[in-house]
């Protein structure tokens, strides 16, 4: 039954297109399977999603993963120029290290394996773990943490900033750059500096509801919104009342340009994701808000991603993320890429 | 009242935490749908599904080898905070515990410590940071209060439990520091940390199965 | 405000990242302009998008055009290998003649253009009135109507059925056909081909709210579902319980294969769509039920598309189209895309 | 009371209409969302507005003028079903007008008479399809008979507004065969059709304009 019903022993009434509540990843990924067999392979024991050429002889394996409930990220990201393999966990809870671990070992073609890591307590340790029996097994690997959420106050004894939408971008331009046959140690350098140079910020209109749970992650009233959400349903710092897109577009900017800063003169490209049930029509008058933000400061948007590439299942909102430019991380960026869900050349 | 603790009863114990993160599913989730992103049940209750099968599948008597089934099964099948974390602890239990088939009071309390410890290595969370350390830590410490004061076997772990349980709600007002619950900041105060509330289950549970 | 409120006449709360109801559209495209600028040029007054390269001389040119708020249908659509330019209307509203017609002038390369239109009477109308004006102006333009949508039954007296997500399908094959030089008349065969072999049928599981009324479209309870629905909030044929994916994905898609009818042997394009708030693990969970249920009718899916391609606004649900397939729409349908929302090479 | 319509009668009426319209936005937007896509209101409030906006730009007195800048305005500012069939409408009643500057009632009732033919001829659609059809047709016929009548214009208006109205209210039970209600099948049974009821305020708009 796709609602969750009496004999689920977590009740409530959830609506989806699902045939049960646990088999929501799996079946997913059986999807995946039949319809992109040109593309990846996919292992169900543990489970992961590899590109089918894996591993590429000489060349850096870049795995990520996470929680399910984020799609197109991650699997929709395997492929030449991106990610070699992802590992999917049940929604919103981050694989296991066996599947890393598995993962690892598929797509290590003798130039080491980097790990690109959401930095969620959950995410880090699990994939620590794999990393430890990973490195037991003969397979180079480096570990970045993402940590690009600026509505967290970062400080020495929590668990830090978020990794959000700077994600999708360190895996795009550290794709490129393996594809390019760079060394694990460049690779790995490559990213921290995209994540050192990347910020993002998000807010929802609407909570979203895991099929475990059956309810919804939080309740807004008719005129609220929550500004600083992560990715996972999770509450925002802040409750406001519903305002126009320009504002709400100002109230995420501003942090992300006050805390790298992003100054006069600088390229960025410039994100805005929607949160997996707003509809693109929104996020073009988001993104265009945000482009007279920016002019406004002198700052100039010299690249663009507009959909819904990192989302939190069906709720509505959006997320904007700002990466400053230079020549080489623009060349990465523009560099040809052949996934599932981003593709160019 | 028995002075020490068989490994049919360290495999009822399993059972019972296994039942009861099952029961209790709703509830975890709800608690971590406040301040979490609503799976702690949903994770607690897959990883112990497995492990019991895993546990069942063992032979013998060797208490360290079936927690430590538990920990890899938590491990491999939990994923999230949960499993690394409540796997860390099952497996260093384990390593505390090889080759053992009947623990007392001070087996289990050093096992017990030893759990602890690996899930403070894995998670470096503080006292009072809002996670599970808030339950485990004064658990530890209770055992070893009881054991100091002569008590059994079964005021101890009575004792331990109760300390869970204090340890568990004093969580409630504290602002997280720790995991995804310090994300919310100042919001995170007021509700009770759900990892915090699954170690008081599992203490519980071994008072339901070692009484 | 995002809220439509006290001043506004039309009431209600809508949460939606939008500044005023009245100027989401336009507002839409001036993102559009902003993002795209590299591949479409945006005219405001009457509003088209228009590949960057148009016309394309000696090419057929192929425009379509309808209400907004199926996004990124059609304005994701424009550019080499699909449409030439789309005339976006009102919210769930079909665009006037005047744009049409500007639209047709300006991607007239000599070889004729061809409107694509999908099947309601507005749109059909409006675009009747434009090819009426564009023919006094000396452009040769063919129309070709499409109406896949299996829900509604059609007769002579009505006004038939709608024309849905085969929409996507023939502009991307007849795109292709024109880029490889055929002529109007081969294109706008080749166009009623496949609306001949294609059929689609979709479902809700909540309604929408257009910003210009700021209430749902319908009400549906907790625990059902529409069957039938069109893509403009409209309610569909009849209303269920909820029921589980599998079962969902017979109902949409026995009546679709029966129509045709689509036979043990056949080829097909499965495209499944989602309506804009339905995540897109579940559009792969839909898919892999389809996939059975075809594979046990021996029906090969050959080629397959799964996303939001034609939306409704933030409704949750999804659509199942089917075209049958075969060497020439298969070759097509490969062929190089290059738009904002579909692209391959 | 007058026996004809000057051109600031006309002027009067299209400007009520688009009061009207504006005024009733919302319960018109209301109808189309029982049977369509909620967009009527919105629709006609705004091509009446760009309406009133042209005719007002005019200098004379040609209401035929008038009338067909009112239907150019619906044309290229409404879209929809409504755009080209309303636009129609008044393009055609122009057409039947051109170069008058007084209507009587015989001319106002060939001008409607006219624009229901546009009408007709644009969306193809008979009586009891559920459309705007269904209260023009009435309203023609009770013009035509008032006239035979020998009945002076502000009876004649107002027994066409009636029958618009009657017209309108007796969409409520037809299963719509034409528009975007015709998807609904039997479903569009019960609920009033949109483009009948604003016919309805056309008429109407005309009893209080040229009364
Ligand atoms: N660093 C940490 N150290 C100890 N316990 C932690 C830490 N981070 C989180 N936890 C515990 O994990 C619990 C959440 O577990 P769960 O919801 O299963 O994982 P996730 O947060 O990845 O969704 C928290 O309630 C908390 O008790
Ligand atoms: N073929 C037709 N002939 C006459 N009137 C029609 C026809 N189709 C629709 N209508 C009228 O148009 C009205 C709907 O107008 P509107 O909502 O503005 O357009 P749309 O249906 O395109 O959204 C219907 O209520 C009906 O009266
Ligand atoms: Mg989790
Ligand atoms: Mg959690
Ligand atoms: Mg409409
Ligand atoms: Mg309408």
């Amino acid at each position: 039954m796709s609602r969750v019903d009496g004999d689920n022993p977590n009740g409530g009434d959830v609506k989806k297109l699902i045939n049960s509540p646990d088999d929501v990843v799996k079946e997913e990924l059986e999807g995946i399977a039949a319809a992109h067999g040109d593309r990846v392979r996919v292992s169900f024991d543990p489970a992961y999603i590899v590109r089918v050429d894996a591993p590429v002889s000489g060349q850096v394996g870049i795995i990520s993963g996470g929680g399910s409930g984020h799609e197109p990220m991650h699997g929709g990201y395997v492929g030449r120029g991106m990610l070699d393999a992802a590992c999917p966990g049940e929604v919103f809870t981050s694989p296991t290290p066996d599947q890393m671990e598995a993962a690892t070992k598929a797509v290590d073609g003798g130039a080491g394996v980097l790990h690109i890591v959401k930095n969620y307590t959950g995410d880090v340790m699990n994939f620590e773990m794999a990393a430890e029996i990973a490195s037991g097994g003969g397979t180079e690997t480096a570990a970045v943490v993402i940590d690009d959420d600026v509505a967290v106050k970062d400080s020495l004894y929590t668990a830090g900033r978020r990794g959000v939408g700077g994600t999708v971008l360190a895996e795009k331009i550290c794709g490129a750059a393996a594809e390019q046959g760079k060394s694990l140690a460049e690779v790995t350098e490559l990213c921290q500096r995209v994540n050192g140079q990347v910020r993002s910020m998000g807010m929802a209109l609407t909570p979203c509801i895991t099929p475990g749970a059956g309810t919804p992650s939080f309740e807004l009233g008719d005129d609220e919104m929550e500004i600083g959400i992560g990715i996972h349903g999770e509450p925002g710092r802040e409750r406001l009342p519903l305002e126009p897109a320009a504002k709400i577009v100002e109230r995420l900017t501003m942090p992300i340009v006050e805390d790298l800063p992003f100054s006069e003169g600088d390229k960025v490209l410039a994100f805005v994701n929607g949160m997996g049930g707003t509809p693109l029509i929104e996020l073009y008058i988001v993104y265009n808000e945000l482009n007279k933000l920016l002019q406004g400061r002198g700052i100039t948007i010299d690249r663009n991603l507009i959909g819904n590439y990192i989302t939190s299942l069906e709720m509505a909102g959006c997320s904007i993320t700002l990466l400053k430019l230079d020549d080489e991380l623009t060349a990465l960026w523009d560099a040809p890429v052949d996934t599932i869900a981003l593709r160019w050349s | 009242m028995a002075s020490s603790i068989s490994y049919d009863q360290v495999m009822a114990w399993i059972h019972r935490f296994a039942d009861v993160t099952i029961e209790q599913r709703e509830e975890l989730t709800r608690l971590d749908t406040a301040i979490g992103d609503a799976d702690h049940g949903t994770n607690m209750a897959r990883g112990m599904r497995a492990a019991v099968e895993r546990v069942d599948a063992l032979d013998g008597d060797d208490i360290g080898a079936a927690l430590k089934a538990v920990g890899m099964a938590l491990v491999s099948k939990v994923g999230g905070a949960a499993g690394p974390l409540y796997g860390t602890l099952f497996l260093q239990m384990g390593n505390a515990t090889g080759g053992r088939s009947e623990l007392d009071l001070a087996g289990w309390s050093e096992a017990l410590d030893a759990g602890l410890k690996g899930v403070v290595a894995r998670g470096k969370a503080e006292p009072e940071d809002k996670t599970m350390v808030d339950a485990l830590t004064p658990a530890v410490q209770a055992l070893e209060h009881a054991q100091n004061d002569g008590a059994d076997l079964s005021a101890a772990l009575a004792q331990s439990a109760e300390a869970a349980h204090e340890g568990m709600e004093k969580t409630v007002p504290l602002v997280a520091r720790k995991g995804r619950a310090s994300y919310l900041g100042e919001r995170s105060a007021g509700h009770q940390d759900p990892g915090a509330t699954s170690s008081y289950l599992l203490l519980q549970a071994a008072v339901d199965s070692f009484g």
